[in-house]
């Protein structure tokens, strides 16, 4: 059966995947959009619809999904603001035939067929854990900055690196403090700032965000505490270039978007074609990917995040 | 003395000093020069969108949309500098002053030339402006790498010992000082702030002066948009979403009446001083970072109840006056 | 006076319109250096209007205005004042945050050389200047909003005078001075004459007009009547051009006895306002509160009605001691206080003439106001008709009458909550002298259908024509009590001016 | 809600003693009828759809059409008794921490066991909690309700996150499910039916009542107001609440609907809901709107957004257009009558 409907799809029309994301205007999902680009362009009888509320927002997620069911899409794939409050609405969409999946910042379990991790969260956690100690030889405070108190992702992330730190490797290091910019840039700028003063003894900020990761590091070099403070976490080369060359950071890491987009898109061809993988326990063909097993409460994941540096900053950072 | 300590303005600025002796006691880094001299780097932005903010409200009007002019001047002037790095910085400046004025004047067309209420053509501006920021950008950020160093330089640079951000908050109060009680334009906003009507009939081109008030809050934002772009050295749709309510409540905290006619330029920068310190305190004292919110609705809205009463004109006095004898060992003191 | 010289002011063909109203067609008018000119006409004859096509304030239609015979147009009240021609208009035109000196010289301060600075020891200077020359003393620095109603007018006078006026225009400036005031006005008044400048004085009051205008010019529903010279015609006459037919001009005392005590005041007292008032009023009597402006009446009247906190003191009615709390709790116990301000007490000016009628009685006509329409109009034009009210149609806005046509509306809607006692205040401030007569006849009215009226008033003639009794207040407290007939007006006057005719101390 | 009956201009019988003849209203004038705001947003309405129905090809389905007004609904609950404050010259800043608090409530309530039929009590007693402060602050401090519910705003949801902290509240009742989610006959969305009872409801007590008429007279002219009898304080501090409440039942739905409470919830929502009622015709300076207005701007405002994002159209464009919207509404009536009359 598998060649009739793609055959139906080749002669009729073309397969449409929504890509659903956070908001728009971030350059993490832009690079996902290229991507899901890419793997179309594969794909042929693909289309691509790069869509998502102007701030982060679970209600603007919702109606935009809403309007997509309206026009009948065969596959949404989404990076979700809430893990619960869109499965009420993903449920609809998969009831009237649509493909759910999420990639990125999950979904509950029953809101979607697949979740797509960029990477292993256990890994995430233990990466950023592992720079900072890399950075300040093991020893020192440290604090993190983070987005949003309700921030999925990053909440899921910080209680892995409280779990990393009890291992004796790293026991040395100290959490002083964990505080929220909200993505948002004098917040964060404002925040970092305090975590400086009231904590003298500082050696590491950890910000899992990049509006984060990038008030750090201003603030860092505003303070003149370059070479004593150092930032870590997860950002854009695009956007951490400048930071790295200053000296504020060191390492930061982060997993290639553009493959997890192109990822994703394949995984939701293969549901909308009803692959045979193409469920818990089976797996996904993702092109150039190789494939993706997805495990039994249906999340697959991609590769361990990259780690960039003085040395690759550069050349990634006219990538993504 | 009396009359000074019942002013507004010093009992503000006597809770800011409090404020800061308090949190100092708590957290001593705190009061260490480099963070008082930071704080006040910090506050500079904050003040002059109050200041501005203070005019507009002075001609009984609001303005919602400095935010987004703020963030639609500031991309463009990073746009720009990314685009042309060889363009001097004075010109980039202008050129954020510029697109700040224009889409200032543009509210100020709307509102004082086709008479809209203000907060409504100022909520449309709002959205318009964020939505073009978006627009412009493709949505895409401007980093830190991109920005030709001096355009992110400048605001911290120091000059005098002084940031540079301070030196330009500095002579914006100074010149709004001068505007609000020396200039004609500004004796104008008073009077129409206090009686629109009357303004009228006494011949007070109403209109041009809201135009140029509400061209003049765009301006200041255009330049806050630079500022802000290059201080915290990156540009995105979002910066500074919501932050014209902190502005208003800077101006309101600082005894600017929203019912228009009276604010001071001191009331202004006080307020937003006062909420600098706030801002910068609440994560040096390790409160909670999910109590932040609230504790700032709370100092608003004490602020602006301790505000209501020391501003509140009881009855008129009918009854003649008996001298009595707190007042009489008052003059006599 | 020489009648050969060119008038200064010439006014021709002067037509205004506004939406669907024609308040001026074809007005004509000319006034002579060294001459008060009297503008008379009923409420709505388009007076205010005239004054603001003179300003600047409003373009006319059509028509010429000529100064010393060279064709003028203003763009704007500023042109008006440059060329010489200012006015104090019947609204108040203050700025409660600036300071006295500054209110005069709003919109035109002099500025120091090239910088554009204000020149503020100028504007003080200057001021000071202003009121010797006008003989006031007034704190040119202290903020227009602690001054007394008085003091105010008197700013806006020197605001007139500030500008070496050709023409001063001053619209009803007398509504809400003291006898006091008044004669302090005309003495200005003749000095403006004297030096040669042109004045055009509106008022509704006659004795005024007799005492200091030379000529007059009648207006009638927006157009021309007549003019002349006031030495020529009689009060009688001027009103039969004014309003086109006879009205009989008197105090008509309705033959009313006073009944049993009805209401009963012991001891009220206000912290700031007034001290130890205490009254009675009968059923059937009209009460007289004489005073000058700022004595503390209207502030006793609105504690009365429930409208102040702070207050002491004990009330009766019918015996019965109530407790007025709210103005809800007052219109219940069948009082209704008319106020003076009747811009911002008074009328709901963007609403209906029909809905401001009704607003106090929302609850007799029922909770449901579908298909009540007709009740309301039933109610609402009652009292329009019995006013005499000038409006096309009842669902007119409130805005859109003349000032005394409003009050009118205002008088209406208390009336309609069919009170036992109906404070008045100031009811005929600014009510040209048809209506006037009619709404003293309607007090006559009330008083004889067995309501009680207290009537506060700074007109003497009034007071003392309709009261059967007069209480005179000077600084928050009663000063004395009359009976009718039992005092001069000299006695009243001193009286209310703390007998000695005492310096303010406050 | 003049001129709905062609009423001939009648001269009553000359039976008064009055020189002057008083109509009772100004005869119907179809100029003025089609020009006002009501009719002019229903002709918006109407090209809106029909372009939406024309362009969009999923338009005029109508079962989605119906799911379209899951994105209002909320919005438009508390758009009804914000425009009655606006009317009364007040308004409120704060109703989004007001639904955030309100959800927070319920999630509370829910997890320590309250049975599901007391969380709309309790979501509703929160909400008029809060519109109570407000209410309190504005009448017996006079301040501005604008500078008061700019504190309460940050004070409410700051609340909603000293609670919360990084966590969420979900796995409601299916009772709320069932109204914030479901549908009455299969395809016409609860929350859609209770906004228009609701719509109706507050259409019925501001045209229709006394308690209506005197919302107008307050905003009208507060002072006058209260020198007539009415207890204007009493009716601020009541419509606060009432806004309150409202914000509490949307509170309710929308955490029903969607299934989860964070702080963040509703984020931004206050100036929606404002625009919602400025576009439907209220007078920011108070005594004038109806909400067959606010109910035909709420329509028309979804049927764009629902259109625009038919097209895949991004939200920040929709807020252009949004914010376009307003200001052509506004200022066009006000350029085409400055032409005709020159003053
Ligand atoms: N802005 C306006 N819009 C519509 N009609 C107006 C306006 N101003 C005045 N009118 C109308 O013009 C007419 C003249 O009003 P005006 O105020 O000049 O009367 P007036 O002679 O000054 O009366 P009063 O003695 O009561 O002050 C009135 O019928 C009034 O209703
Ligand atoms: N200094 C002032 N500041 C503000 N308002 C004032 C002032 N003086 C008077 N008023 C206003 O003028 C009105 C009249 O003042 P007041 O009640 O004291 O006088 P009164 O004895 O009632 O005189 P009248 O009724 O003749 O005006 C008051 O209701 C008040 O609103
Ligand atoms: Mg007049
Ligand atoms: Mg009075």
């Amino acid at each position: 059966g598998e060649k009739k409907s793609a055959e139906a799809g080749a002669g009729g029309e073309k397969i449409r995947i929504a890509m659903v994301v956070k908001s728009l205007g971030n350059g993490f999902f832009d690079a996902a959009h290229a991507g899901a680009n890419d793997a179309a362009k594969e794909l042929k009888n693909v289309e691509i619809i790069y869509t998502g509320p102007t701030t982060p927002s679970a209600e603007g997620q919702i109606e935009i999904i809403n309007s997509l069911i309206s026009q009948k899409v065969d596959a949404i794939v989404i990076s979700a603001n809430d893990p619960n409050a869109l499965v009420p609405i993903t449920k609809k969409a998969m009831a009237r035939g649509i493909k759910v999946l999420s990639f990125d910042s999950g979904l509950d379990k029953e809101g979607r067929l697949m979740q797509l991790n960029p990477s292993n969260e256990q890994l995430i956690g233990e990466k950023q854990i592992q720079m900072a100690s890399d950075a300040i030889g093991g020893k020192g405070d440290i604090a993190i900055l983070s987005a949003s108190a309700q921030a999925t992702n990053q909440n899921i992330w910080i209680g892995i690196m409280k779990e990393t730190l009890k291992k004796p490797e790293y026991s040395g290091m100290k959490l002083v403090a964990t505080v929220y910019g909200d993505d948002q840039s004098d917040k964060s700028y404002r925040e970092a700032i305090g975590l400086l003063r009231s904590n003298p003894n500082l050696k590491a900020i950890i910000s899992p965000t990049t509006v984060g990761i990038n008030a750090a590091s201003k603030a860092v070099v505003d303070e003149k505490l370059v070479g004593k403070v150092y930032v870590t976490g997860l950002g854009l080369p695009s956007e951490m270039a400048g930071h790295v060359k200053s000296g504020a950071v060191r390492e930061f890491a982060i997993w290639n978007p553009i493959d997890l987009g192109y990822a994703v898109t394949y995984a939701a061809y293969d549901f909308v074609k009803a692959a045979p993988g193409a469920k818990a326990g089976g797996s996904v063909n993702a092109g150039r990917m190789g494939t993706i097993a997805i495990d039994a409460n249906g999340i697959g994941a991609m590769g361990a995040p990259f780690v960039y540096d003085k040395g690759n900053v550069d050349k990634f950072s006219k990538i993504f | 003395m009396k009359e000074i300590l019942k002013m507004r303005e010093t009992q503000l600025a006597i809770s800011i000093v409090v404020l800061i002796a308090l949190v100092g006691s708590r957290a001593p880094v705190f009061v260490s020069s480099s963070s008082l001299g930071n704080l006040l780097t910090d506050s500079t932005l904050l003040i002059m969108l109050a200041l501005a903010q203070m005019l507009v409200i002075v001609t009984r009007g609001i303005d919602l949309s400095v935010a987004s002019t703020l963030a639609l001047s500031g991309m463009m002037s990073a746009l720009l500098a990314v685009r042309f790095p060889e363009l001097p910085l004075p010109v980039v400046m202008l050129v954020a002053i510029a697109i700040g004025l224009g889409l200032g004047l543009i509210n100020g067309y709307l509102i004082g030339y086709l008479d809209l209420a203000p907060i409504v053509v100022t909520l449309g501006t709002m959205s318009v402006y964020r939505g073009l920021v978006f627009v412009l950008s493709g949505g895409a950020w401007v980093s830190s790498h991109q920005m030709p160093p001096e355009f992110i330089a400048f605001p911290l640079s120091r000059f005098l010992g002084v940031t540079n951000l301070v030196w330009i908050a500095g002579s914006t109060i100074l010149v709004f000082w001068y505007i609000a009680m020396h200039s004609r334009f500004g004796r104008d906003l008073y009077a129409v702030g206090n009686a629109p009507a009357s303004a009228r009939y006494v011949g007070i081109p109403i209109a041009k002066r809201l135009f140029w008030t509400y061209g003049i809050s765009g301006a200041v934002a255009g330049l806050c948009g630079y500022l802000w772009v290059a201080r915290y050295a990156v540009a995105y749709t979002e910066i500074a979403y919501g932050f014209e309510f902190t502005v208003i409540a800077a101006c309101v905290i600082g005894g600017v009446s929203i019912a228009g006619g009276s604010g001071s330029v001191a009331g202004a920068v006080l307020g937003g001083l006062f909420l600098a310190v706030i801002g910068n305190a609440l994560p040096v004292v390790k409160v909670s970072p999910f109590w932040q919110s609230a504790l700032t609705g709370v100092v608003i809205l004490a602020a602006v109840l301790i505000n209501a009463r020391s501003g509140k004109t009881g009855g008129r006095q009918i009854l003649p006056l008996h001298l009595n004898k707190a007042d009489a060992q008052g003059s006599a003191a | 006076m020489d009648m050969n010289t060119t008038p200064v002011l010439q006014l021709t063909g002067i037509c205004k319109r506004f939406a669907g109203i024609v308040a001026l067609n074809n007005v004509a008018l000319s006034v002579r250096a060294g001459e008060v000119m009297a503008l008379i006409g009923e409420n709505g004859a388009g007076k205010s209007t005239l004054v603001k096509t003179l300003t600047g304030i409003y373009r006319p239609d059509e028509g010429t205005i000529e100064l010393a015979g060279q064709p003028v147009r203003f763009a704007n009240a500023q042109d008006a004042m440059q060329a010489g021609v200012t006015a104090v208009h019947q609204e108040t035109v203050m700025f409660d945050e600036l300071t006295v000196a500054e209110n005069i010289y709003v919109g035109r301060q002099p500025c120091r050389g090239a910088s554009g600075r204000i020149d503020w020891s100028k504007i003080e200077a200057e001021a000071e200047k202003l009121f010797e020359r006008l003989e006031v003393a007034l704190p040119v620095r202290a903020r227009v909003k602690d001054l007394s109603v008085a003091q105010r007018h008197f700013v806006e006078i020197a605001r007139a005078l500030s500008q070496d006026a050709r023409v001063v225009i001053l619209d009803e400036p007398t509504a809400s001075l003291s006898q006091r005031e008044i004669r302090e006005l005309y003495r200005i008044i003749r000095q403006l004459r004297d030096a040669g400048t042109a004045v055009i004085f509106i008022s509704h009051k006659f004795d005024e007009i007799y005492e200091v205008a030379d000529r007059y010019t009648v207006l009638r529903d927006g157009q021309f009547i007549a003019e002349g010279a006031l030495a020529d015609i009689t009060e009688q006459e001027l009103v039969a051009l004014m309003v086109g037919r006879t009205v009989k001009q008197a105090y008509p005392k309705a033959d009313v006895t006073p009944g049993e005590v009805l209401l009963s005041v012991e001891n009220l007292c206000h912290p700031t306002e007034f001290d130890n008032v205490s009254f009675e009023l009968r059923r059937g009597e009209i009460l007289g509160f004489y005073g000058l402006v700022g004595a503390g009446r209207s502030e006793v009247m609105q504690a009365l009605f429930g409208l102040s906190t702070q207050v002491r003191g004990n009330v009766r009615l019918d015996g019965k001691p109530v407790c007025v709390t709210c103005a809800a709790d007052a219109i219940k116990h069948g009082i209704a206080y008319v106020p003076e301000d009747r811009q911002h007490q008074g009328a709901h000016l963007t609403l209906p003439i029909l809905q401001n009628i009704t607003l106090p009685i929302l609850s007799k006509v029922g909770f449901f106001l579908r298909g009540r329409r007709a009740e309301e109009n039933k109610i609402a034009r009652h009292f329009a008709e019995q006013l005499e009210l000038k409006a096309a149609y009842l669902t007119q806005n409130v805005s859109e009458l003349s000032g005394g046509n409003q009050q009118k509306v205002v008088l209406g809607k208390w009336l309609a909550t069919n009170p036992k006692v109906i404070i008045l205040d100031e009811p005929t401030k600014g009510i040209d002298i048809g209506s006037k007569a009619a709404v003293h006849r309607f007090i006559g009215e009330l008083v004889s259908k067995g309501l009680s009226v207290i009537l506060v008033s700074s007109e003497l003639p009034e007071v003392m024509g309709l009261a059967d009794r007069i209480v005179v207040m000077h600084q928050g407290r009663i000063e004395h009590t009359f009976n009718r007939g039992e005092a001069t007006p000299e006695m009243i006057v001193s009286a209310a001016s703390g007998n000695e005719l005492a310096e303010d101390c406050a | 809600m003049t001129n709905e009956a062609p009423t001939p201009v009648t001269e009553t019988p000359a039976a008064s003693t009055s020189r002057y003849v008083i109509a009772d209203r100004q005869g119907f004038r179809l100029g003025a009828a089609l020009g006002s705001w009501e009719s002019m947003l229903a002709l918006l309405f109407v090209a809106a759809f029909t372009i939406c129905a024309i362009v969009q090809p999923h338009f005029l389905d109508m079962v989605n059409l119906a799911d379209g007004t899951f994105n209002f609904s909320e919005k438009a609950m508390i758009a009804l008794p914000m425009a009655l404050l606006i009317i009364c010259r007040e308004i409120d800043i704060s109703v989004s921490g007001i639904l955030a608090l309100s959800s927070v409530a319920v999630g509370l309530a829910h997890t320590n066991g309250a049975p599901p039929e007391v969380l709309l009590p309790i979501a509703i007693a929160t909400g008029t909690a809060c519109g109570w402060l407000n209410g309190i602050m504005v009448t017996r401090y006079k301040l501005p309700s604008i500078v008061v519910t700019i504190g309460t705003v940050s004070l409410f949801r700051g609340l909603a996150s000293v609670v919360l902290g990084d966590k969420a509240f979900t796995g409601y009742p299916q009772l709320m499910t069932d109204w914030g989610q479901g549908y009455f006959f299969g395809f016409i969305p609860r929350e859609f039916v209770v906004l228009l009872v609701f719509a109706l409801l507050f259409a019925g007590f501001l045209h229709c009542t006394t308690w209506g008429r005197r919302v107008y007279a307050i905003g009208n002219n507060p002072v006058a107001a209260r020198f007539s009898g009415i207890p204007v304080d009493s009716y601020r501090l009541g419509l606060f609440m009432l806004t309150g409440a409202m914000a509490g039942l949307a509170a309710w739905f929308l955490t029903g609907r969607i299934g989860s409470t964070r702080p963040n919830i509703a984020m931004g929502w206050e100036l929606e809901v404002i625009t919602m009622v400025i576009l439907g015709g209220v007078s920011i300076a108070g005594g004038a709107g109806t909400i067959g207005g606010v109910l035909l701007a709420v329509l028309t405002l979804g049927t764009v957004t629902y259109g625009l994002s038919l097209a895949n159209i991004p939200g920040i464009y929709m807020t252009i257009v949004v914010g376009i919207l307003l200001l052509v509404t506004i200022a066009l009536p006000r350029l085409l009558r400055g032409r005709r009359i020159a003053k």
